[in-house]
């Protein structure tokens, strides 16, 4: 609303002057909803409301976690076919590549799976976090998304910035009620904007202009997460110890979920292992 | 009536008087005015130097209508401009002045009827009409058959694939890069539908018969080159003939606002020689691989 | 004498009137201010095609764009012409007020609630409506098509709820004065084309904007009751949305009902009042005063039935499409008896080139190629290549915004005097013409130059394409800087509008020796307009150079017994 | 110098004018849903999604209802008995309780304004007659004590069950 106000004052300055700045202010996910577990108001808060407790809660720090729980994602069986992405039409993605891209919603190398979001599902109870100083940062660079997959916590700022030389515009859905969270163009090479996540839940995110582009934003309330990399390995650190389920999910292949408990110090392995 | 009423006749304090003596002043500058936009307006209609060159059948008669136009009104206009600024200069002075009788009113009122008439509907008629017919009306010979599938904000290009047959397809299916255009995987005929991206090619000097549909809002399909545009309306098909005359690559714009990304929904036209376009086709595999 | 006394406090005198001419003036006012707003978009999107650099973001520019186009339509030019006929109708046609002063007053104070919830639209989240001034579904049906389509779009179909419901109270108001407040002599046909034009136009109104009432409405429903009138399935984000299965052509027909008449009813007051400017100046009767009427009667006819050619690449049947185009064309027919007319108007002229005067010969030579550019784009193949281009952007701009501008103007500079009493500056008013006229008719006419090159309409950057890289590289930035030059000149206007008002040069009664009744009432008028007795009309409403008679001008309120004229009896 | 202002024939062609162009809007308002309604039927035809629902049976006796008022209205206009107008507003009113029930009646049998076009347009006809309805009473409630309005409140009352009939003919016939 305070942007929109900003954005008409502006509109009253002066014609020269840009209305970028009204673009910079932290923003909401689109759906009015305060840090919470009302889970009922579609809003996508799908991560654990009722562990949270309002009594004894303890205030997470670096210290408190020693904690590691380390693994790798598998894929056992034939590697689905992957589609190759036509880029041909618009005047730069045509000429960003010089080898065919294939999309990314399968990318398994050496029976390992990329892409896939593990987290800590429950087991945190009463313990609160802060929203974290780093941000992270969606790039939009060759007419692809980078990351595909991407972790965040509640507060935490996301920079979006467009790397191209073209138009993209970057229109994020919550994904369980298909709601519209947000959807802005960036229109020159290096723009950036920034906004942040009240709600925990997983948000859709594509390009119109350039329909391969896709990728996801899971908002988590806590910082352990991560995403497994090409050799399908992934880290959850600094936890504190305790029993935890972790789950491990794929945009295609679904999620699986497994129980861990770590002692002060203790860092644990754990291999998931999707299939057709 | 309580209110005093001013009377109309009252005399003001410093009226206001009409100055006789200062003439029709702007009257030269007025004419220039008029003369040189108008002028200039017709001529460089005439050369019409951004259009870009008519690449297709239809466009062709499509630029025969606009010429048309062109000359027939841009004389009107002209003439219209002259008899206004030779009214203006000439002036009617002071001296007696015989009031057009209501006949020479009337006629005045008939000749404009009778030659824009004959004007405007010669050129829908006359001009328009077959080229209107030869787009919606008549049945193209032994056409090529591709479907051009709007979104915001791009276009995608489904040929129906070797067997020639377009598979069915639903909105429900569509998934992004796996399955952009919807197409159902149980069903044959679809298997070997080749999807490509926002281009579309095409052989030269057949018709092209191009179906339109869209996942969303309503876009408009248009390639200037051709001259021919044609809305995509959501839940509906809609079709638009085309014959292209030369090979080379052409623009597909939107031009129907359809969302944020309305400026950018740019897609190309190939159009090969048939034996290229024929190479072109067999090459390429269906999006399910059939 | 009349209904409601003469107003005492200064609420009842300036605010609430319900005095025909102050709530013309009011209407003009709140259209000068909105007008303002709608220039300063037009502005905006100007400066981003000429250097699109950072300026706006797309979805900015888009509500931009729509809010400059509903505000000018709906909010400037409309009200512009209510407040003129507001003002001269009764004083026209020998009137004390309008026939319905509450209803009148009730029309304007509606009339700026709605500008006030249309302009809120930019508050809302999302931004304001952005699904263009036509405000097509399903592109404005849904938040998840366009961030504008959210309450900014809800805000925009409540403003022109209640807009319609001001502009029919209006319309009823004009229609009823017209048909029965005439004084004692005024037969339809000594009526002075301005009342005409409004005739014809209210009567247009009345019946087309229903249409648009019924779409409008639907349209609400399928935003906030879930009903599928426009709305269709749609994919989203790779999600399939279900909003049904409805028929969204069918709103561009309704909206075009109204739409395409709508045109018609800003242009043909702005076309008739011309007449009535240059019979004063040129000290001539218009030309084919009876031609002209029934000319007039056939466009407003005609132009309920042709609103299809708004949408020839719709996919519409090709037969209709065939009709639509035949129908469309003839309505060049009428229109060029009118224009004929305006320009033999200044045959044999005695010119007095003031300003009013200038301003409406630089409208007849508008009308002249928004005209002709009518034919290009009613002709159903040329239309399918200009359709959606910048030559429907010039075309329209030339009818409603240079003729309708260019004759208010004409208009405004003819009658300030009788509204205030005050001359305005004719120095500042030949300057004001000459920044405005030729800038403004440069601006859209070099748009229809772009549109002949297929430049798109509502693209936020024109250079994504390389088909239309002439038009776009050298016209563009010309464009701009005429626009800018065109906008900034009416600074000019508006210091000599309210300067003159209070500090002018007084007027006197009738300062142009004009010949109808509203010159017969004191400037500004009182309260009631005539004095104790209506005047009575002996004559037509041109009668300037009579024959036989050693006078410049026979007002028609001017017994004049010894004139061999053939229309002096006065009918009951 | 004149004291009446506007002279009384004058006024009461004004009301006469006033109302006649009321008409035509009202006209045009209904004519433009039926022209959507049209429309609509004949995509829904050809895709065949046309489900018309049953209309509840209380709208029947509605048209008996405001046929009734209507007859009341007019006998009120000849021999201006007040008593008969109440009457007639009284059942307006009902009239207006009766689309209520029908309304009701419909939700009742699981038909709600999205459930289809027909659905919709049911829905919206009788929203925005009901809603000229309203405005009648308000209207009719003035005639009562301005007899010099009565006759054209009453032929506007007529109007708008000629209307009623329209949507009838529109959600019954087309």
């Amino acid at each position: 609303m305070f942007r929109l106000l900003t954005l008409f004052l502006c509109l009253s300055a002066a014609a020269l002057v840009g209305c970028g700045g009204s673009d910079n202010a932290s923003d909401s996910d689109g759906c009015g909803c305060e840090a919470g577990c009302g889970c009922d108001d579609g809003c996508g808060c799908d991560d654990g409301c009722g562990d949270d407790d309002d009594d004894g809660k303890r205030a997470y720090t670096a210290a408190a976690g020693t904690a590691t729980i380390k693994g790798v994602v598998n894929w056992s069986g034939k590697a689905p076919r992957r589609v190759a992405i036509k880029m041909g039409g618009d005047k730069f993605c045509s000429t960003a590549h010089d080898d065919t891209i294939l999309s990314e919603s399968w990318s398994i190398t050496d029976n390992k799976l990329q892409n896939v979001f593990v987290q800590v599902k429950s087991g945190l109870k009463g313990w609160t976090f802060e929203k974290p100083k780093d941000k992270k940062v969606l790039d939009q660079t060759g007419c692809m998304y980078d990351p595909h997959v991407l972790g965040i916590q509640t507060g935490q700022d996301l920079t979006i910035r467009n790397s191209d030389p073209t138009m993209h515009n970057i229109h994020a859905i919550v994904f369980d009620t298909k709601k519209n969270a947000f959807n802005f163009a960036q229109t020159k090479q290096g723009q950036e904007n920034t906004r942040s996540f009240r709600r925990p839940g997983r948000y859709y995110v594509k390009c119109d202009v350039h329909g391969w582009m896709s990728c996801h934003i899971i908002v988590t309330r806590n910082p352990f997460h991560d995403v497994s990399a090409a050799d399908g390995s992934f880290t959850l650190a600094k936890l504190p110890p305790g029993e935890y389920e972790i789950s491990a999910w794929h945009e295609k292949a679904g999620t699986k979920t497994q129980t861990v408990k770590v002692g002060a110090g203790e860092t644990k392995e754990i291999v998931f292992t999707f299939s057709r | 009536m309580t209110e005093t009423v001013e009377s109309p006749t009252a005399p003001d304090p410093k009226p206001y008087q009409w100055n006789n003596g200062s003439g029709p002043g702007g009257g030269a500058l007025l004419l220039i005015a008029f003369f040189l936009i108008g002028t200039i307006t017709v001529i460089a209609g005439f050369m019409a130097g951004w259009r870009p060159p008519a690449a297709s059948e239809e466009g062709q008669g499509i630029d025969e209508t606009i010429t048309y136009l062109l000359v027939s009104t841009g004389v009107i206009v002209l003439v219209g401009h002259a008899v206004l600024c030779w009214f203006l200069l000439k002036g009617g002075g002071t001296s007696e002045y015989r009031r057009p009788s209501a006949k020479t009113e009337w006629l005045f009122g008939l000749i404009p009827v009778i030659l824009m008439l004959a004007i405007s509907e010669a050129g829908v008629l006359i001009v328009s009409g077959p080229v209107w017919d030869s787009l919606f009306v008549e049945k193209p010979v032994n056409p090529v058959r591709v479907e051009v599938i709007g979104k915001q904000f791009e276009w995608i290009v489904r040929y129906p694939g070797k067997d020639g047959i377009f598979g069915k397809f639903a909105l429900k299916w569509v998934h992004g890069v796996d399955n952009p255009a919807g197409l159902d995987d149980t069903d044959d005929n679809a298997l070997d539908d080749v999807l490509n991206g926002k281009v579309l090619v095409v052989p030269v000097g057949r018709p092209v018969v191009v179906s339109l549909r869209s996942h969303d809002v309503i876009h408009s399909f248009f390639v200037p080159d051709f001259r021919v545009k044609q809305d995509l309306l959501p839940g509906y098909t809609t079709e638009i003939k085309f014959t292209p005359t030369r090979t080379g690559k052409f623009e597909i714009a939107c031009a129907e606002l359809c969302g944020l990304g309305h400026y950018n929904m740019r897609g190309e036209v190939h159009v090969l020689p048939q034996e290229e376009y024929d190479t072109w086709i067999r090459s390429q595999t269906g999006h399910f691989g059939g | 004498m009349l209904d409601h006394p003469a107003p005492k406090g200064f609420l009842s005198r300036y605010v609430f009137s319900l005095d025909h001419k102050v709530i013309g003036i009011q209407y003009i006012v709140g259209a000068i201010v909105m007008g303002l707003v709608a220039a300063y978009l037009a502005l905006l999107i100007r400066t981003q095609l000429a250097w699109s650099g950072a300026i706006q973001q797309p979805e900015d520019y888009l509500a931009i764009v729509t809010m400059h186009g509903t505000l000018m339509v709906f909010f400037v030019v409309s009200p512009l012409l209510s407040g003129l006929g507001n003002y001269l109708i009764p004083l026209h046609i020998g009137a004390r007020d309008m026939a319905y002063p509450l209803l009148n007053m009730l029309s304007f104070w509606i009339y700026v609630l709605a500008s006030v919830i249309m302009l809120a639209s930019f508050l809302m989240p999302g931004g304001a409506a952005a699904g263009g001034w036509t405000a097509y579904p399903p592109l404005s049906g849904s938040e998840s098509f366009l961030p504008g389509s959210g309450w900014g779009q809800t805000l925009w179909i409540l403003g022109m709820a209640l807009f319609i419901t001001s502009f029919t109270m209006g319309g009823l108001n004009f229609l009823t004065t017209i048909l029965n407040m005439r004084t004692k002599g005024m037969t339809l046909f000594r009526m002075p084309l301005t009342v005409w034009g409004f005739l014809v136009a209210t009567v247009l109104a009345l019946l087309a904007f229903p249409p648009l009432t019924a779409a409008a409405l639907m349209l609400l429903f399928d935003r906030h009751g879930g009903t599928s009138f426009f709305m269709v399935d749609a994919v989203i984000n790779d999600q399939l949305i279900a909003m049904g299965d409805g028929t969204p052509l069918l709103f561009q027909h309704l909206f075009w009902f109204l739409g395409h008449p709508e045109v018609y009813v800003i242009v043909l007051p702005c076309i008739c009042l011309l007449f009535e400017v240059l019979a004063a100046f040129t000290r001539r009767p218009a030309f084919g005063y009876r031609p002209s009427i029934y000319a007039l009667l056939c466009v407003g006819l005609l132009s309920m039935i042709v609103w299809g050619h708004h949408m020839f690449v719709t996919g519409m049947n090709p037969w209709v499409g065939k009709y639509f185009s035949i129908a469309t064309v003839i309505i060049t027919a009428p229109f060029a008896v009118i224009g004929v007319n305006l320009v033999a108007s200044v045959w044999r002229a005695r010119l007095r080139l003031a300003t009013p005067m200038l301003f409406a010969l630089a409208t007849i030579s508008a009308i002249g190629f928004g005209g002709v550019g009518g034919l290009f784009l009613g002709t159903m193949t040329s239309d399918i290549y200009f359709h959606d281009t910048y030559f429907v952007v010039g075309h329209f701009h030339l009818m409603i915004g240079t003729v309708t501008m260019l004759s208010i103007m004409a208009a405004i500079y003819f009658w300030f005097p009788k509204m205030f009493g005050k001359m305005m500056s004719e120095k500042l008013g030949k300057l004001h013409f000459w920044l405005t006229a030729p800038s403004m008719m440069a601006v859209f006419i070099l748009m229809h130059m772009q549109g002949l090159g297929g430049m798109v309409r509502r693209t936020y950057d024109t250079s994504v394409y390389t088909y239309n890289e002439g038009a776009n590289s050298s016209l563009t930035t010309p464009i701009t800087i005429l626009a800018m030059i065109a906008v900034g000149a009416q600074a000019i206007f508006l210091w000599n509008f309210f300067y003159s008002a209070f500090k002018g040069q007084p007027s006197g009664r009738n300062p142009w020796e004009a010949s109808t009744l509203e010159w017969e009432a004191p400037s500004p008028p009182p309260h009631g307009n005539f004095g104790d007795e209506l005047p009575i009309v002996h004559r037509g409403p041109y009668e300037y150079s009579p024959e036989g008679v050693d006078q410049d001008v026979l007002p028609q309120a001017a017994p004049d017994p010894d004139v061999a004229s053939t229309d002096t009896e006065i009918p009951e | 110098m004149s004291t009446t202002g506007i002279a009384a024939p004058v006024r009461a062609q004004n009301r006469r004018v006033l109302v006649a162009a009321l008409v035509a809007t009202v006209v045009m308002l209904f004519t433009a849903f039926a022209a959507a309604y049209l429309e609509h039927q004949g995509a829904a035809r050809a895709a065949n999604k046309w489900s018309p629902v049953a209309l509840p049976g209380v709208v029947w006796i509605n048209t008996a209802i405001l046929a009734f008022s209507s007859v009341l209205a007019e006998v009120f206009r000849q021999s201006r008995r007040r008593g008969l107008l109440w009457g007639a507003m009284g059942l307006g009113l009902v009239f207006l309780g009766g689309q209520v029930f029908a309304w009701l009646e419909l939700r009742r049998s699981g038909v709600y304004l999205p459930t289809n076009s027909y659905a919709s347009f049911f829905y919206i006809l009788t929203i925005v007659h009901a809603a000229h309805i309203a405005l009648a009473l308000v209207a009719l409630a003035t005639a009562a004590r301005r007899p010099r309005i009565a006759s054209l409140c009453v032929g506007f009352w007529h109007f708008l069950g000629v209307v009623w009939i329209y949507v009838l003919f529109i959600l019954k016939g087309l």
